[in-house]
């Protein structure tokens, strides 16, 4: 049949066509609908394409039939298609939520632009995410950060701007560092087939350009992924942009550039030479140390919630990386889980923020006041996401933690274990400012009357709110996906 | 290796660095964006010189030569030099529009502004 | 030549004069490409970096006013940031393969399929454009996707708001 | 500047032949330098230069927004159609050799109608920016 | 209905209950019967559940699997089931009492109130069933979050303080300690199965000294000293969640815990084979005469409850470090007799001051004559604390006594005996002033009829205990056979 084959080519191309549809149609009814089907779409692609990764194993597809390494390849494998779920699936929640907060943030004429950004941007990320070509990566990962730049300087508030600039440069910066990685690469082994690639390093004899590459790659996939100590663009950005995109961007963007390292470090140049030749596992952890520390010490002290959040987004990075620096089946499961679960989290914390938002016009922490009254189920939700972020039992965050945990304890890091664990109560202390805000304090002037977000947001957040719940009961596919790739990748690594 | 044979790559660097240090020290966004221009152009070289072969030609194929630099290079610096010239267009657009909404350019300056906004609010 | 340019950019603070120095930088840059036979590339870098981007420039410029304010007292930092970058390419350099090294790995390994059997599966002699259009046609397919983004994101951002738009707040 | 008449005579003269320029890179790309990147910008060079010779409104008025902004959509579509084609021909995404019975007349194809697509795309869009840019100062742009 | 059926019902009465009342917020009067009926009900399934574990059985009921080789499942063994029965049964008298109670000092978020409590009840079923320990931190951690509302409930500053110092030392021991030890046991036993004799008979004597700790002050609801600050602090609550915290669940699902890992976890025998547990009845003897003596130099009366609970609480966890058979039937029945004790001190507690608004001891002078009831209720409770009979106190303490000696255990004899005698020195004097002193201030009548109905009802509770310990009797040695 020819779907099922073409899958991975239809996965990104679709809500590429959307784009130019789009515009085409230029109605704003219609913009949303084209965006909302693709993103279904691309959604439905991405599980089949999981299950039947599942199922067959990697599946490979040459684009325009020309056989890889002379043609571009598309790859599928258990960690690309574990990834392609969360972000195909944030894209799809993002979607509908986007109709009725995007009509309330941007200006009609905007909508339909905004929509073609939207589905561009999505398909950039997916197609970041399936591809098996450095450069194509490249090329992707500026279809998807262009549109970002212009989403996020979609903002409504005149911030919004310099937020999308500094993020424009500080992106752009990195992903020229990335081409230059991936030149030195070229350079010394001739191809950019990714798969290729991995194989041609391992004989390459003087290591010294591909050292370079690998400290290039590495600073301009930090930068996009906001590692520590290159998130300065982070906080502004998730603040200003339009609620819908902060949403979307915290739950998938930095995610797939930190699939990208991944990728890079356990692929193509095998952990042998990254953990050895390199002493890439203490910097990481290193960083990551910090990033959490600091971070989410910073984000107890915010005053506008989406900030807040955002911090803590940089403190949660830097757990995603703590566990690819452990290196270990467990370290990198957890650096998976906590990819997926946190993305989860974070989209429906900030899909919540933009229900309040909507009502309140700002997400300072005196509108929380007492919104559990005016707007309880806004609030109950963020409690649910909150406990996930704290990582209690019983919801997503817990089951990252218990595995950041025990791959900590697996290599004899007890110190790491317990920074994880004290630092998570820093995370108790800015989500329960929220919830005393929430349910203990008397409405204040700020508190939005309107009464509880329009169900056309809630229905969106909610579904991610139950996911974190689901997600931590039924672990199957998280944890079953996450450590299916870091086998493969401790395995697979060449 | 002498100094010939990597001159083109130290070439390369230089200009890199040029530019990425506008990108940094300098605050008018505008300039930032140039520096930017510079540091990607800079890129293309570190592709391309390396593909050249003395003697070679342009790599349109027919009968006269034997020799070709390397085209695939080429093509990558394309699509690079489109990439650059859309980052380059986006962030002139923004630029144009803080510049209306701040009346600077000067990254100092709007953040000041923007602190006094915080002050004042 | 280009790096006395470069500092020229440095240290030059009159904007206008910054583009017109940007705008001969990308034709030298252009020039340079067509000694190393990228003749497409230089083509291209020759209308766009010296053509385009000069005349968005300008047009920007006309949009935000010429001078630039001194520089910034953080001089150390983008030195050390500079060095480092410039350690870290030095290093990585020595290792590589000599200017027209023809038996460096890249040109041994993948090119050659293109250069000889290119004009064959494809029938179009410049090799250029078969890899371009054909081989790493998804590329390029990015690459126009890339060019569509930042025009719709240019109508996004510049488009001038109907009457009953939402003004930005001040 | 519009009183120039040298200029505008120029201008009239020189015009056609930066797009005959044009169309000579967009379809001799497959043996010179040139595609359909670098005809684009330079089409778009020719409507500029137009532009600024007789104003923007005029040039406004010899290529509308509207039609741009199509344009810019319709290039993606176009290669986005290829791609299709393709697929609907039993291959696999930008697949030309499936265009023609014969391979290599396929790959022709293929390229000749991605090259119109990127052509359309690019001019479409530096246009538009370019309209953007410059309209942007006096706010006389006329949209939809 | 079967064995897991019983389970899942006695998981979900209590929290459709909440959903009931929730939904039934409006009217006060329905969503208080509904809260009844699914306190009815739930003391219904677990004495449904008693026989079978009487019997020997072990009825299981196992949901899905959290992690790979981890499921959330529960299996319901005798001190689980002990447990049960008496924090279901209590929940009856406590919802009578607090109806009385709220709408006496007529609180505000009554609603929230009953929802809180009944999900409290939920998390309490679940730790006292819990298969492994991921269920009983799960639940554990559950009871916490559901219960920081009702502590909380006032929402003004001293509440929220309190509720911070609640939330801080519970969740903050239990993810810091708890999570850790508990990781740390599956990456060294490679199950989590609560199994008699316990998992870690390889480990070396640091490692279980270690984990021992990481446990013990883990469980912050046990209130070993230092981690018992909450406690205090967590008395700015209205009087029926103290009752709560106290007696029905938090502190009780604490021990129980702690119980549950000395003897499923380590095992006593384990334990008692290495030297790794030795320091624990000292901070455990430490706790139980610290609590004694503030409690004795205390005016407030909850406040002097509180520490009287820390210090009993410490009887358990010093009952059962002792390792000896008879002291850890003890420690179990202890569990139940402190409970019953506990909630009718409480019960006491609230009901003079809904009556009288009096809150301090030295206030207390001749009230015995206008609250016979209260104050009666309130001698028995004494009774039981201080573990004379005819009170279900005197029943455990003497197992424990028995446990002491029989393990010669010298220390533990000379504390238990000495703390029965501050009991008695902090207790004693209010029950004088209550009787045998003038009345003082305006006169005043009982407390309104729910409330005191209840505490009569936990005092008889506290006497039927002495007089037919049989069945709570059997489970806790159920517990020390299986």
């Amino acid at each position: 049949m020819l779907s099922a084959e073409h899958l991975p080519a239809l996965q990104v191309v679709v809500p590429l066509a959307a784009a130019p549809l789009i515009v085409l149609l230029r109605r704003p009814g219609a913009a949303w609908a084209i965006a909302a089907a693709a993103a279904a779409f691309a959604f439905a692609c991405a599980v089949m394409l999981a299950w039947r990764v599942a199922a067959e194993g990697a599946i490979s597809y040459e684009l325009g039939s020309w056989a890889p390494p002379w043609g571009i390849e598309y790859r599928v494998d258990a960690l690309s298609s574990f990834v392609l779920v969360l972000v195909a699936s944030i894209g799809a929640v993002a979607a509908l939520y986007a109709r009725r907060s995007i009509a309330a943030e941007l200006h009609v004429d905007q909508h339909y632009l905004f929509y073609t950004m939207f589905v561009l941007c999505l398909a950039g990320l997916l197609g970041m995410t399936i591809t098996g070509d450095a450069f194509n990566l490249f090329v992707f990962m500026e279809i998807s950060s262009l549109s970002m730049y212009v989403l996020i300087a979609l903002g409504s508030h005149r911030r919004a701007l310099l937020a999308g600039f500094q993020y424009l440069i500080l992106g752009t910066i990195g992903a020229t560092c990335f081409v230059i990685g991936v030149g030195l690469l070229y350079l010394s082994t001739g191809t950019l087939n990714i798969a290729d690639l991995a194989l041609r390093v391992q004989e390459v004899q003087d290591l010294r350009p591909v050292l370079a590459a690998l400290a290039f790659l590495t600073v301009g996939i930090s930068l996009k992924a906001a590692l520590f100590p290159l998130h300065l663009w982070l906080p502004n950005a998730y603040t200003y942009a339009p609620s819908v995109v902060s949403a979307f961007l915290a739950a998938t963007a930095t995610k797939v550039s930190i699939y990208v390292l991944v990728r890079f470090y356990f692929t193509v140049f095998g952990e042998q030479l990254v953990l050895e030749a390199l002493p890439m596992s203490e910097v990481l952890i290193g960083l990551s140390v910090l990033a959490i520390v600091t971070a989410s010490l910073v984000a107890v002290f915010q005053e506008d919630l989406k900030r807040m959040f955002a911090y803590s987004s940089v403190a949660q990075i830097g757990y995603i990386t703590l566990g690819v620096g452990l290196a270990n089946t467990s370290g990198l499961t957890a650096a998976m889980v906590h990819l997926f679960n946190h993305g989860i989290t974070k989209g429906a914390i900030f899909l919540l923020l933009g229900g309040l938002a909507l009502r309140a016009g700002r997400t300072g922490f005196d509108c929380a006041a007492g919104i559990a009254r005016s707007m309880p189920l806004t609030a109950f939700g963020m409690v649910i996401a909150g406990l996930s972020l704290i990582g209690v039992p019983g919801t997503a965050g817990f089951i990252s933690k218990w595995y950041l945990v025990l791959g900590a304890i697996e290599q004899g890091q007890w110190w790491l274990a317990a920074l994880v664990v004290v630092t998570s109560l820093i995370a108790v202390a800015y989500v329960w400012r929220l919830v005393e805000a929430a349910y203990l304090t008397e409405p204040a002037a700020a508190t939005p009357q309107a009464g509880e977000a329009p169900l056309s947001l809630l229905v969106p957040a909610w579904v991610l709110v139950a996911a974190c719940v689901y997600f931590g009961f039924e672990t199957s596919f998280n944890v079953g996906g996450a450590r299916a790739a870091a086998e493969m990748l401790l395995g697979g690594g060449p | 290796m002498t100094f010939a044979s990597h001159y083109t790559y130290w070439m390369t660097i230089l200009l890199m660095v040029g530019g990425l240090y506008i990108v940094i020290a300098r605050g008018n966004l505008i300039k930032k964006l140039i520096g930017l221009a510079i540091f990607q152009t800079s890129v293309y070289l570190l592709y391309i010189a390396p593909g050249k072969l003395i003697g070679g030609t342009a790599p349109i194929v027919s009968e006269a030569f034997k020799v070709y630099s390397n085209p695939l290079p080429h093509v990558l610096i394309l699509t690079a030099i489109v990439v650059g010239v859309a980052t380059l267009a986006l962030g002139l657009a923004i630029a144009v529009r803080i510049s209306e909404a701040y009346g600077s350019v000067e990254e100092d300056e709007i953040l000041s502004v923007d602190r006094n906004e915080v002050d004042g609010a | 030549m280009m790096a006395a340019l470069t500092v020229a950019i440095v240290v030059q603070r009159n904007l206008f004069s910054v583009v017109v120095l940007s705008g001969v930088y990308s034709f030298l840059m252009a020039t340079v490409l067509v000694a190393l036979d990228a003749v497409d590339v230089a083509m291209t870098e020759a209308s766009v970096g010296a053509g385009m981007s000069t005349v968005l420039l300008l047009g920007a410029l006309y949009l935000c006013g010429g001078e630039e304010a001194k520089p910034m007292q953080r001089r150390f930092l983008p030195l050390a940031v500079a060095i480092v970058i410039v350690a870290a390419l030095v290093y990585g350099t020595f290792g590589l393969p000599a200017f027209s090294d023809s038996q460096a790995p890249f040109h041994t390994h993948v090119i050659p399929r293109y250069l000889i059997d290119g004009p064959k599966e494809t029938g179009v002699p410049n090799v250029v454009t078969a890899v371009l259009a054909s081989y790493r046609g998804f590329d390029t397919l990015g690459e126009v996707v890339v060019v569509f983004t930042a025009g719709i994101g240019v109508i996004a951002l510049l488009r001038p708001r109907r009457k009953g738009g939402k003004e930005k707040r001040k | 500047m519009r009183t120039e008449i040298v200029l505008r005579v120029v201008g009239k003269l020189l015009i056609p032949f930066m797009l005959l320029f044009a169309l000579y890179v967009q379809f001799h790309g497959d043996f010179g330098p040139g595609g359909g990147f670098q005809a684009g910008v330079i089409t778009a060079a020719a409507v500029i230069f137009y532009a600024l010779i007789f104003g923007l409104p005029a040039a406004r008025r010899v290529v509308p927004d509207r039609v741009v902004e199509t344009m810019v959509a319709l290039g993606v579509a176009i290669y986005l159609g290829v791609g299709f084609a393709g697929l609907a021909l039993g291959g696999n995404f930008l697949d030309y050799f499936v265009l023609d019975p014969n391979p290599v007349e396929g790959q022709h194809r293929g390229i000749f109608w991605i090259e119109i697509g990127v052509l359309v795309t690019v001019t479409g869009v530096m246009l538009k920016i370019f309209y953007m840019f410059a309209g942007r100062g006096r706010g006389d742009e006329r949209d939809q | 209905m079967s064995g897991a059926q019983l389970i899942a019902a006695s998981l979900l009465v209590p929290t459709l209950g909440a959903l009931g009342i929730s939904l039934a917020g409006r009217w006060p009067n329905l969503r208080e019967s509904v809260t009844l009926l699914s306190a009815v009900l739930l003391f219904a399934c677990t004495t449904s559940l008693a026989p079978a574990v009487l019997a020997g059985g072990v009825p299981q009921l196992f949901v899905l699997e959290m992690l790979p080789g981890i499921a959330l499942g529960f299996r319901v063994e005798p001190l689980g089931m002990l447990f049960a029965l008496v924090a279901s049964g209590l929940w009856i008298v406590n919802s009578v009492y607090s109806i009385g109670y709220m709408r006496g000092n007529d609180e505000p978020h009554q609603t929230r109130f009953y929802v809180c409590f009944a999900l409290a009840l939920a998390a309490t079923m679940g730790i006292a069933f819990s298969a492994n320990l991921l269920t009983l931190f799960l639940f554990y951690e559950a009871l916490t979050l559901v219960t920081w509302p009702l502590v909380a409930h006032h929402g003004d500053d001293e509440a929220r303080a309190g509720g911070r110092t609640y939330l801080g030392y519970l969740l903050g021991s239990s993810i810091v300690f708890l999570l850790p030890a508990v990781i740390a046991t599956w990456a060294i036993a490679g199950t989590l199965e609560f199994t008699p004799g316990g998992l870690l008979g390889g480990a070396s004597s640091v490692t279980l000294g270690l984990l021992l700790a990481l446990y013990m002050f883990g469980i912050g609801k046990a209130a070993l000293m230092p981690v018992h600050r909450w406690l205090p602090a967590a008395m700015v609550a209205p009087t029926p969640v103290s009752a709560l915290l106290h007696a029905v669940a938090v502190v009780k699902a604490g021990v129980f815990a702690v119980v549950k890992v000395i003897v499923y976890v380590f095992g006593t025998g384990t334990l008692a084979a290495t030297t790794a547990s030795d320091w624990l009845p000292a901070v455990a003897s430490f706790t139980v005469i610290a609590a004694s003596v503030i409690a004795l130099r205390s005016d407030n009366l909850k406040r002097r409850l509180a520490y009287s609970t820390v210090s009993q609480l410490s009887y358990v966890v010093l009952a059962a470090a002792i390792l000896a058979p008879l002291s850890v039937i003890g420690a179990a029945l202890h569990i139940a007799a402190h409970a019953v004790g506990k909630i009718t001190l409480f019960f006491a507690a609230g009901a003079i001051y809904t009556a009288a608004g009096k809150t301090e001891v030295s206030q207390l002078d001749g009230i015995g004559r206008r609250m016979p009831w209260t104050m009666g209720a309130f001698a028995v409770g004494v009774l039981s604390m201080i573990g004379l009979p005819p009170a279900a106190g005197f029943v455990s303490k003497w197992y424990m006594l028995a446990g002491a000696l029989q393990a010669a255990h010298w220390t533990a004899v000379s504390v238990i005996v000495a703390s029965t005698l501050l009991n008695a020195a902090y207790f004693v004097p209010i029950v004088y002033r209550a009787f045998l002193r003038a009345p003082q201030g305006k006169a005043h009548g009982e407390a309104p009829l729910p409330m005191v109905l209840a505490l009569v009802a936990s005092a008889l509770a506290t006497l039927a205990l002495f007089f037919f310990p049989q069945v709570p009797l059997a489970l806790a040695r159920a517990l020390q056979g299986g």
